[in-house]
């Protein structure tokens, strides 16, 4: 039979937009059908529930975003069914999908963090901002945030915030945060989609009421559109940007590849998509630094993943 | 012997049990009497472990024992029939009937023995001639049928002492000459009965004993033969009881209300009747007769299926008892004053003006609590309300006080034309006097229409002028002759209940 | 014949009926649009989920039943997937122990919930409102977010395995709702369950002690909601601490399509049979038939909102059918009687 | 003097007055802890929030007090923000006309809800639990999960405003409060409104019409839902189609807390003013003092429950105080009584 390909996202939500417009892009210059699936929440019963109906319904080569790190029991039993699933921008802890394409987090985590403390001039505190505490990519993010202040000497983690489920709790929690910290706060690092664009409107709003106040330098993650404009009124000192068009693209080439004969190199399994900073001065140029990235990874693999 | 010594009990804001004692018994019947929030109930309450008192204890045979809960009393071979009738209203009549016992009714697995609930359940619908199945839900039944159904809950359990809480309030004669006849034959079986009741003339007729309470405090025990009705009476009230006819009314005038061939899918085929403008017109029966749902048709609280009402001569169309109100000046007081009568929680004030909240308004649409709280006092002084304040929730009233709320709401309604459905059920001898000169004053001074629904007898022929025996959702008989002096009501009596047997 | 179309009439009015009509009417409609609905991958995909949906709506029903609420089942679910998967993962231990502790905390918080209830008299609503608060910062601070994948062997066996085409816990399922119904029908204790949500004033003047049967409900609650924390761990293959975030709306969702009267004193084990199975063929279905991805909730709630309106418009038109033919007797009785008249 | 002792009696058997004790003790602890509490600008992101969750409880309680519920809030909030978002980025359309796009959204959505409860005659938990999911996919449906970023030139001038150092939104919710107040305790629709929630059938027998009581309840419950997603965006400076995913939970926490009975017919607008600041406090608070991340939910559980508790503590506490004095006075009359026997 004929190999069906199915793309699938826990839920409506800009990040897996951007994915889908790039799984989209390779619909059209390898003319394979995709279908495309939204949960309706962002949650783990409902992507094994919708997960298993792609399955039923014959769409036996899938790429995925994992709701939580539950998808690994799903992957694992799609496995078994012979499904071939690949993820992308979320690893799980059990590694049940063939390949992941993601940023690595705690890499980008100590990254961001470190582009913090060159801002602050390698001295001061911090305050990390976390956000979804059931997702294990936390944990990996709060890990690298903390070693790469353990790594600054004068650095100081002053207080962490987390349990962020939308823009308006993150605003509470960080201006509750920074109010209880006057003064002591210098980085802010915020490593999720959420709180970055509350730690925007906290620092904005804060900045507009006390233009005189210390400078505080916010590194974020992603570039949606109010993070960007934070940059540009320079609220924002600068933004992690993740490699959307290599998660996108590639996971729909390797299971095509997969199709086609190629079997997976034993062994492998992470595929780093890579990061840039985004600051004032690279805003326009920045997905071009991405490309270069993503160009490596699809000469690498037939090389290093894939083999016939 | 079952007793109590020095009960207390306080509830905030009264004491309705002042260091009471009493003895019942076994093998005599004991009327428990006294005015509204006399403490009647709250007695029986504290003999069956409901209540704790706050002073005193409860002995049986001389020995004292702690009742945590009515699970001790039943224990102790104590039952109850509650005044506030509370049935599981999914259950069926069988299960309601042993609740109290399930845990005797099933087999070495603990399996539950419906068959046997049923047989035992049947024995006892029998015992209090209540023709439902057993197995039918308790759900939509009348309060009268909810009541008999609480009676052989109490007789199921071979007690050796009965409570009873006004057992009568919702009965009729026939059913309680039945109760009547039960009672005593368990109290020959020597058994203690504890009887509660307004309707004098039952006490003096069935019981040997009677204790009088007044505002919490005992007046006194005597045996029923040492007494006459007189004394009874003023035992209770402190006075004598001004018993006098009530006169004549003036029906002369036009047909205000006509209902011409109500029928209605599975109850009434074909049901005529007209009522007159200053008439007191009485609708009497047996329990289930159809009374309350006919007059909930014509209210407009629920559709008829066939026929007409006719109003000033005009044919109308009620679609709600909101438009009955607004439109017809109509209004339905129900006898089911817990469920559909009060909103307990709230207080006397707010359901006395909840019927004319529009005319409580002020200026641009406020209501002016002025107004409201006279309205209140008004009604309060008018039919003698006994309550702490306007502002006490009507649920710490006693039931004949919430009984006056009931009525008191559609009074400041102001209606033309009132339907009045079982007005004194559980309301003591002074109050019950004050609603039927209330009733009467409304029909004789104000003209207004009244269709009375009772089935207290001396009730309906003291008010009525004219009278509709139901039967099985039909018209039996019609008896008139009653605006007049000197009418023969005990002839009268023979009439009714030659239509209805 | 006659006493057959009343027994039918009976069946027509019982919200169950109406509920399976809406199964069945969308199984046929699925199976058109979509040809692999049918197939035994998706029947056992079905009613695997359809198995925890009950048991998450068991926990739930049987505090409706008693007139509360649990806001914490998922929660609790949660407390017992952690707890079980801890004792695997850092402990080492076995299936049947990894079971039975994933089972008394479960038992453990109903216990706490009951407790609080009915000492403090404080609304089941408000008290399980912070219970699950507080369960579910149990469960995040102890699991830090990881999941436990170390299970005992053959953990696995009964989320994951079938017997002829069916899972395994659908026969568990079939198993518990025989004797939930058999509780409820014909112990002691089931009938002052019953009645005690019936009607709490009328059950306490039974010498019903309300207390206890209200503090047994919420054990049973939280009984069956560790039941299906540990249905998802064997699912999963790893024990997931954000198991049960949705648990809470799905289980009233089940319980009350399934019958479960929200005053209480109801219980229907074969409609919570049923219900689960709409509620799980409505989500697969939509996925399958390839529906609007943005709008397949809109298509949910629009379907879930026929499906319950459905008793209700049946019971209006019985209504209606039979003052239909009240009044064509009537009409017929008044023809009748008009020659009478005339003799 | 007596009175007086009488009257604070009376007063801490209110609820709202246990809640405001643990209001004032709570926030003398954290304002031990953290120096920064009770500064300038915490007061006003508190009291910002506090006016969010109010309106948010308000949605609720409309419907609480006619006896009913409405899981849908935070949908019907999630459909105002994206109809305003969408008018002023893709329409152009200015303030006043996203304000009022936005209401009406709200406003026909609760209209939905009433008339589908009333006319089918269907449990409002249930049909809310349905209509939620329409809502929210309508959300999804028409954003598609994108943020509308450009809002009308001063749309967040309310939400972002201060005066005397307090948030514009504070001023706007007494406002509010003062007209909800005045709505339940001096007009007819409110008597009535408050009649039907008291008690449906009695309510009904009493010839208001209750159809259109819960009609208009949840009309209102539309209403303060939508004016709660106008303050989001407002706040937010965006429209973001998320907003109103955890307001179900919380307009039931604030609601209960601040004493709308759960079986309808009351309300207090003190109450819920006081029960948002619990909430919004302990939240804070807890960040404030740094406590532990993974536990804080944990936290939060716990000091509910015991601002919960504090009434019914307090009145099982008084109740005891009033039976000790009478059974003191009664021993003081015995002894009286005594020598008068003797004489
Ligand atoms: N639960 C309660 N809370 C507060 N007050 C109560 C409560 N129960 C009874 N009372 C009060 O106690 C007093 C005695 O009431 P009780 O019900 O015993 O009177 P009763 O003699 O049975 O009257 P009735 O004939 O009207 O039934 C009344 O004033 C009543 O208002
Ligand atoms: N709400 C209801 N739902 C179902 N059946 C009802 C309802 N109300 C009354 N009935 C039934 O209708 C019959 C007539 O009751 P109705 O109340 O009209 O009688 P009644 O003459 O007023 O007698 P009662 O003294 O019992 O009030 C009863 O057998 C009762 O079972
Ligand atoms: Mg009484
Ligand atoms: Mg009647």
């Amino acid at each position: 039979a004929e190999a069906l390909y199915a793309w699938y996202f826990p839920t409506a939500h800009p990040y897996g937009e951007e994915v889908k417009s790039f799984a989209e892009v390779f619909m059209e210059k390898e003319g394979v059908e995709i279908k495309f699936l939204m949960g309706s929440d962002w949650n783990q019963s409902t992507q094994d529930a919708n997960m298993r109906a792609l399955v039923a319904d014959g769409y036996m080569n899938i790429t995925t975003f994992p709701a939580s790190d539950g998808a690994a029991g799903l992957y694992d039993e799609l496995k078994s069914f012979g499904v071939n699933v690949v993820g992308f921008g979320g690893a799980t802890s059990q590694q049940t999908e063939l390949f992941c394409i993601a940023t690595d987090v705690e890499a980008a985590a100590y990254a961001a963090a470190g582009y913090a403390i060159e801002a602050m001039g390698g001295k001061g505190g911090i305050l990390n901002v976390l956000e979804v505490l059931s997702d294990t990519n936390t944990l990996k993010r709060k890990a690298g945030v903390e070693a790469c202040i353990k790594d600054h000497e004068g650095v100081e983690l002053v207080q962490q915030v987390a349990d962020i489920t939308s823009i308006a709790e993150g605003v509470e929690k960080i201006s509750a945060a920074l109010t209880s910290n006057i003064g002591k706060i210098q980085g802010v690092v915020c490593t999720g989609n959420q709180a970055s664009s509350a730690a925007v409107q906290v620092l904005d709003d804060y900045f507009a009421r006390n233009p005189d106040a210390e400078k505080i330098y916010l590194v974020c993650i992603d570039t949606p559109d109010d993070v960007m404009q934070g940059i540009e009124k320079g609220v924002v000192y600068g933004t992690i940007a993740q490699n959307t068009y290599a998660h996108g693209f590639v996971p729909m080439l390797i299971l095509k590849k997969l199709n086609e004969g190629y079997s997976k190199v034993d062994g492998t399994y992470f595929i780093d998509s890579g990061t840039v900073l985004v600051t004032k001065d690279n805003m326009t140029t920045f997905k071009d630094d991405l490309m270069k990235v993503t160009e490596q990874i699809l000469a690498d693999l037939e090389v290093k993943y894939l083999k016939k | 012997m079952l007793e109590v010594r020095d009960a207390t009990k306080i509830f905030p804001g009264v004491r309705a049990l002042d260091s009471v004692s009493v003895a019942f018994r076994k093998g005599e019947v004991h009327a428990l009497m006294g005015e509204n929030g006399a403490g009647k109930s709250t007695l029986m309450k504290i003999l069956t472990g409901i209540y704790h008192p706050d002073a005193g204890s409860v002995f049986i045979d001389g020995e004292q024992v702690h009742l945590k809960s009515y699970h001790d009393a039943i224990a102790h071979e104590i039952a109850m029939v509650y005044q506030e009738i509370q049935v599981i209203p999914r259950s069926t009549v069988a299960e309601n009937i042993v609740l109290d016992k399930l845990g005797r009714f099933t087999n070495r697995a603990g399996q539950v023995n419906w068959a046997k609930i049923n047989e035992l359940a049947q024995t006892y619908l029998d015992l209090v001639d209540l023709k439902v199945q057993p197995t039918d839900r308790i759900g939509g039944m009348t309060v009268a049928q909810k009541q008999l159904i609480q009676i052989a809950k109490a007789l199921s359990g071979n007690a050796t002492y009965i409570l009873m809480d006004e057992p009568t309030s919702s009965l009729t004669r026939y059913e309680s000459e039945n109760l009547f006849l039960i009672i005593r034959r368990l109290r020959d079986e020597g058994r203690g009965i504890i009887f509660v009741s307004h309707k004098i003339e039952e006490c003096m007729e069935l019981c040997d004993t009677v204790t009088v309470l007044r505002d919490g405090r005992l007046i006194g025990t005597r045996p029923i033969g040492e007494l006459t009705r007189k004394e009874l009476i003023r035992m209770m009230i402190g006075r004598e009881e001004d018993i006098m006819p009530l006169g004549t009314l003036d029906i002369s005038g036009d047909t205000i209300l006509e209902a011409r061939h109500i029928g209605k899918a599975g109850q009434f085929t074909d049901v005529s009747l007209s009522l007159k403008k200053g008439e007191i017109l009485g609708l009497y029966g047996l329990v289930g007769a159809g009374r309350t749902e006919l007059a909930r048709l014509i209210a407009g609280a629920e559709k008829m299926d066939t026929g007409q009402v006719i109003i000033d001569g005009k044919p109308v169309k009620i679609r709600s008892l909101r438009e009955a109100m607004a439109r017809h000046r109509l209004g339905y007081v129900t006898e089911n004053r817990k469920e559909e009568g009060l909103i307990l929680g709230f207080s006397v004030k707010e359901n006395v003006i909840i019927t004319v909240l529009r005319r409580m308004v002020r200026k641009i649409c406020t209501i002016s609590t002025r107004k409201c709280v006279s309205l209140t006092r008004h009604m309060i002084g008018h039919l003698d309300i006994k309550t702490p304040s306007e502002h006490t929730p009507v649920e710490n009233l006693s039931g004949g006080n919430q009984q006056k709320v009931s009525l008191a709401k559609w009074l400041a309604a102001d209606c033309r034309i009132l339907i009045i459905d079982e007005p004194t059920v559980g309301v003591d001898v002074g109050a019950k006097r004050q609603i039927h000169e209330i009733i009467w004053g409304l029909a004789k001074d104000d003209h207004k229409s009244v269709i009375l629904i009772s089935s207290d007898l001396t009730e309906m022929l003291t008010l009525a002028r004219r009278i509709l025996v139901f039967k099985d959702y039909q018209i039996v008989a019609e008896i008139t002759g009653l605006n007049r002096e000197g009418v023969d009501y005990k002839d009268i009596s023979e009439q009714i209940g030659a239509a209805i047997v | 014949m006659e006493s057959f179309r009343k027994g039918l009439k009976r069946l027509a009015g019982r919200s169950e009926v109406s509920v399976l009509l809406a199964v069945i009417l969308l199984g046929l409609l699925f199976s058109v649009f979509s040809a692999n609905f049918l197939s035994s991958y998706n029947i056992y995909n079905l009613s695997r989920t359809a198995a925890l949906y009950i048991f998450i709506a068991l926990s739930q029903t049987c505090v409706i039943l008693v007139g509360g609420m649990n806001l914490s089942v998922g929660y609790i679910g949660g407390m017992t997937v952690v707890a079980s998967g801890y004792m695997m993962q850092n402990m080492g231990a076995g299936i049947l122990a990894a079971v039975i502790g994933g089972l008394v905390v479960g038992v453990l918080a109903g216990l706490l919930n009951g407790l609080v209830i009915t000492k403090l008299k404080i609304n089941s609503f408000v008290v399980t409102l912070a219970t699950s608060f507080f369960f579910k910062g149990l469960v995040t601070g102890v699991s830090e977010g990881f999941p436990y994948t170390v299970l005992a062997p053959g953990f696995t066996t009964l989320g994951r395995g079938m017997f002829l085409g069916l899972p395994y816990m659908l026969y568990l399922v079939i198993l518990v709702l025989a004797a939930v119904w058999y509780l409820f029908g014909y112990t002691v204790i089931g009938r002052k369950l019953l009645a005690t949500g019936g009607n709490l004033q009328a059950a306490k003047m039974a010498a019903i002690n309300t207390d206890s049967t209200i503090i047994i409900a919420n054990v049973l609650s939280g009984l069956f909601a560790a039941v299906a924390g540990l249905c998802s761990v064997s699912m999963n293959g790893s024990a997931q601490p954000t198991t049960g975030g949705d648990w809470m709306v799905y289980s009233f969702a089940v319980s009350v399509i399934g019958g479960t009267a929200l005053a209480g004193g109801a219980i229907s084990a074969v409609g919570l049979f049923i219900a689960a199975f709409l509620i799980v063929m409505i989500k697969n279905g939509l996925v399958m038939i390839n529906a609007n991805i943005y709008y397949e909730q809109t298509y949910l709630g629009l379907i879930l909102l026929v499906a319950v309106s459905l008793s209700s418009i049946s019971g209006f038109l019985s209504r209606r059918r039979q003052r239909r033919q009240f009044l064509m007797e009537q009409r017929q009785r008044s023809a009748e009687q008009m020659p009478q008249g005339i003799e």
